[in-house]
């Protein structure tokens, strides 16, 4: 089942993205063949409706895996639209009635940049800094309430450091003060159980690509009773009840519903597997010396490990490492050398944060993936501090 | 997009020649220029013989680029006056190397770097 | 190569959508096997950079097929994204030197609806009214130009008729009054020739699926020189020059490279066989007798035939030709009896554009489709005729 | 979204009963209502021997529904009187023929056409 790639690097990047499960891919293939669904789904004629059932079944699918009502689901390209859709959807939608909202400073762009065009659009935005850890406390969140608040959006896992935000709770006080609430589940899919109803969220971005579905399909969660006001982003056909017009990918929403389907079902036994891969690789770095874990140390999800390297420098670190494919929230390139905003947020120099890798760790991760890691990380880094005058003195 | 790397840095960054420093003594001199907190950090370590260098060492912190550049150096340095030293300039090391645009600051610590070596020299045979 | 599926219809419907082409199809499910390209394109380690390199080959494919410089090329979701993107992007951007619009009645609902959208944001649009024929003359365009026009809004090609505009004359018009162009190319890419420099061209969407590609990728050509002033849809990780964030979905990329180069080298033995098959049925359908053509008679893509049935009623014609899957801008269901507005504009009666169906031919119709769906209409449109009160008197 | 006919509605649709007219001449009478402009009509016509309706034809230009409706009804109303006829209500096609609510105006068009026979025959037998 290890996906080989022609490239021998060991890829250590599931927070990136998910290479496709062969079993959603034969659902997808399927579709691509002469002989499979390729008529629009809103004809009414059999090619249509056979697309359309299709498209319904796989609703039904993501919707179960998230505990919603599949009348809630609507397609869009990715939790990037998820994210400004809900985002610039309900506050345009509501600008009349109050124009504040409330995040976090440690929230992918799509998030951020969407509240970015807020403040553009004359709304106030209270951006909530996280602890050390990485964690709003829900108490932080009930503070920034005003009478005039109209949308809270917090994401569910962060996708640099994987540590877990209690949006339960935060969607308690949301739902008890009328204000609707946002979150983002990129990560977290099939990686945490999720309840939309249970959880109080109003609305919530999910993508296929980070629950080994295709790239370029994502859903938004959005609840329907009492119903949400939303402005769309574009408009057109129609389709999604009006929110989101466009000719629907059916092969994309069958992968998606089946990555869906597949990720709730084999949730536990994965995160099972997955923490302890991911246990023996923070063992091997450990052992390096030096190291420092990024996020809150327990409230985390099973496949993301970021760690921070003392005495290495960022880009020579990243660079020495490049039988790995690893992430770092760093880019010394075309001299921005901008550190994480996310590492930042948590209180890290702009040293260290350059100085942190993501691993991330997934459904076709092996043991050996980690071995080998772990032996190509301790190279490097030894190297590196040796060469290193602060190693010294 | 990661930066890109010229055959010569990878070269010197895999395999960095004359690595490390000698220890204080005679004839050897050391030169520094740049922290670890600015991001980048050359340590230049040198034996003299003479009125030439005779061996070099180095230590850098610092991108691909900058290792590089410290080892490649290493190997320049050999054979130079003191001089040589004081008149050396960060163009060298960029035409053999490759500095992006937004790196070539860098070369100006290692510059710095050469020319307290020289000042070291000055100090120990004035 | 004739899709075969497992309804037995005759699928006359290209103009909603096309099968995936074979050829395409196997370069995408490379991409989705284990081995293929599943790296996130905007990943700097090996896994990325394959994938960036073939989003890139895709890139210039599409340019190359419209003749366009590849740094011209934003991938959006489709076509109805893609106008969004340019009319609402261009005008909010400039809509402090001028909120004068200007489009026709015949557009698609994508470009329609934006332009109602920008009416509400306070933009006065100029609706212009195409001749009987379908065409809205140059000189239309020039007459609505003002000073303060900021973006003018035309489609090559009708999806319901089939009708070419032209936009080459438009365009150098537009050009010369220094106003943005927009062409909505999404139903004449591979089916003419398309080159925007040429043509004076600004602003192109285009789709995959309706020439051969996957549903739910597509692009918009933006003139960079000199820059055209756009504001995003949505923001996030700044994918595409900031103008369209999200991870891009290389499978869905690759597959709208391959249709496009494709799309142009074989259209014009395409082309020439989709005319031959067309006129086959247009002679089938005119010995029936009380038929009609809708839109210009000669200026018209190869591959679609819109024909109005005399003494007919519409959605019986539909239900009884229900072995085709073919189209029509009408829909009896649902109590709103609303007739294409398309073929309203063009001066048909209500009762006559319900009547009126929409054939459209593509790369795997065949002579035998053809004979076999004028077997169809000739028996129902007789039987209905024969049952109608309006045949005798 | 392509509306959903019911079983009977396809059947009747897919083979009408009784299509087409009498010709005008003894004992034929004729009733009709709506016009093609609406986009409904029926025309029935009707051989009548004493007091009841010996054969039915209908004609109607309209959606599946209409038709398959002309076509159900040319059967129910043979062995009918005439007051039945000025009796028949919409109710009984709807319930046979499951008219989607939004299509149930339609059905008013068929009722007019067959109290218009019924006013036909009283004119034929005064
Ligand atoms: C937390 C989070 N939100 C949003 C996104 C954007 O998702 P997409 O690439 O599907 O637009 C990502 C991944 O890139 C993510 O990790
Ligand atoms: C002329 C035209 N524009 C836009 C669209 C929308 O394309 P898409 O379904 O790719 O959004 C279509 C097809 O549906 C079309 O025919
Ligand atoms: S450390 Fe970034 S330029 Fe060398
Ligand atoms: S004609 Fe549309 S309801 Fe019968």
């Amino acid at each position: 089942m290890t996906p080989k790639s022609s490239s021998p690097a060991i890829y250590l990047d599931y927070a990136a993205t998910n290479p496709v499960d062969p079993r959603v891919a034969e659902l997808m293939i399927d579709c691509l063949r002469p002989e499979g669904a390729h008529g629009n789904p809103s004809s009414g004629h059999a090619f249509g409706t056979r697309a359309r059932a299709m498209v319904e079944k796989a609703r039904q699918q993501v919707a179960a895996a998230i505990g919603a009502r599949p009348e809630c689901i609507i397609w869009t390209s990715g939790a990037t639209e998820s994210d400004n859709l809900a985002i610039l959807g309900v506050a345009r939608f509501h600008a009349d009635r109050g124009r504040h909202v409330v995040t976090s400073r440690t929230e992918h762009k799509a998030v951020i940049d969407a509240f970015k065009q807020l403040e553009k659009e004359g709304f106030e935005v209270t951006w909530l800094k996280p602890g050390a850890d990485g964690i709003v406390r829900p108490e932080q969140v009930r503070e920034a309430l005003r009478p005039e608040t109209q949308l809270v959006s917090l994401m569910h896992v962060n996708n640099e450091t994987g540590v877990i935000q209690d949006v339960a709770a935060i969607g308690a006080i949301c739902r008890e003060r009328g204000v609707a609430f946002h979150v983002d589940a990129a990560q977290s899919a099939g990686k945490l159980p999720i309840n939309v109803e249970a959880m109080n969220i109003d609305l919530m971005s999910i993508t296929a690509h980070k629950t080994y579905g295709p790239k370029g399909i994502g859903a938004l969660y959005i609840r329907r009773r009492p119903p949400l006001g939303l402005r769309p982003l574009s408009f057109g056909g129609g389709q999604e009840t009006g929110l989101r017009s466009g000719t629907l990918p059916t092969h994309q929403i069958v992968g998606m519903g089946a990555a869906f389907e597949i990720g709730e079902r084999d949730r536990e036994s994965d995160v099972a597997r997955i923490t302890a891969l991911r246990e023996r690789l923070w063992r091997g770095l450990a052992a390096i010396g030096g190291v420092e874990l990024n996020g809150h140390p327990t409230e985390r999800v099973a496949g993301v490990l970021n760690v921070c390297f003392h005495n290495v420098e960022g880009e020579s670190l990243r660079f020495g490492l490049r039988e790995l494919a690893v992430s770092s929230g760093s880019a010394c390139s075309s001299g921005s050398d901008e550190a994480s905003y996310v590492l930042r947020a948590l209180g890290r120099s702009d040293q260290l944060a350059q100085s942190s890798i993501r691993f991330s760790l997934g459904r076709f991760t092996t043991e050996d993936d980690i071995d080998r890691a772990v032996a190509v990380v301790s190279r490097e880094v030894a190297r590196l501090r040796e060469l290193s005058p602060a190693s010294h003195g | 997009m990661e930066p890109e790397y010229s055959p010569t840095v990878v070269d010197h960054f895999e395999h960095p020649r004359n690595g490390g420093h000698f220890e204080a003594g005679e004839g050897v001199i050391r030169g520094t220029a740049g922290s670890v907190a600015q991001g980048t950090m050359f340590v230049l370590s040198a034996r003299v013989a003479g009125n030439r260098i005779e061996a070099v060492r180095f230590e850098a912190y610092g991108c691909p680029h900058c290792i590089a550049a410290g080892s490649w150096l290493s190997e320049r340095l050999v054979g130079l006056e003191r001089e040589q030293l004081r008149a050396w300039r960060w163009r060298d090391a960029d035409q053999a190397l490759g500095f992006p645009l937004e790196k070539r600051g860098r070369l100006l610590i290692l510059e710095d770097a050469v020319h307290s070596l020289g000042e070291a020299w000055a100090r120990f045979i004035p």
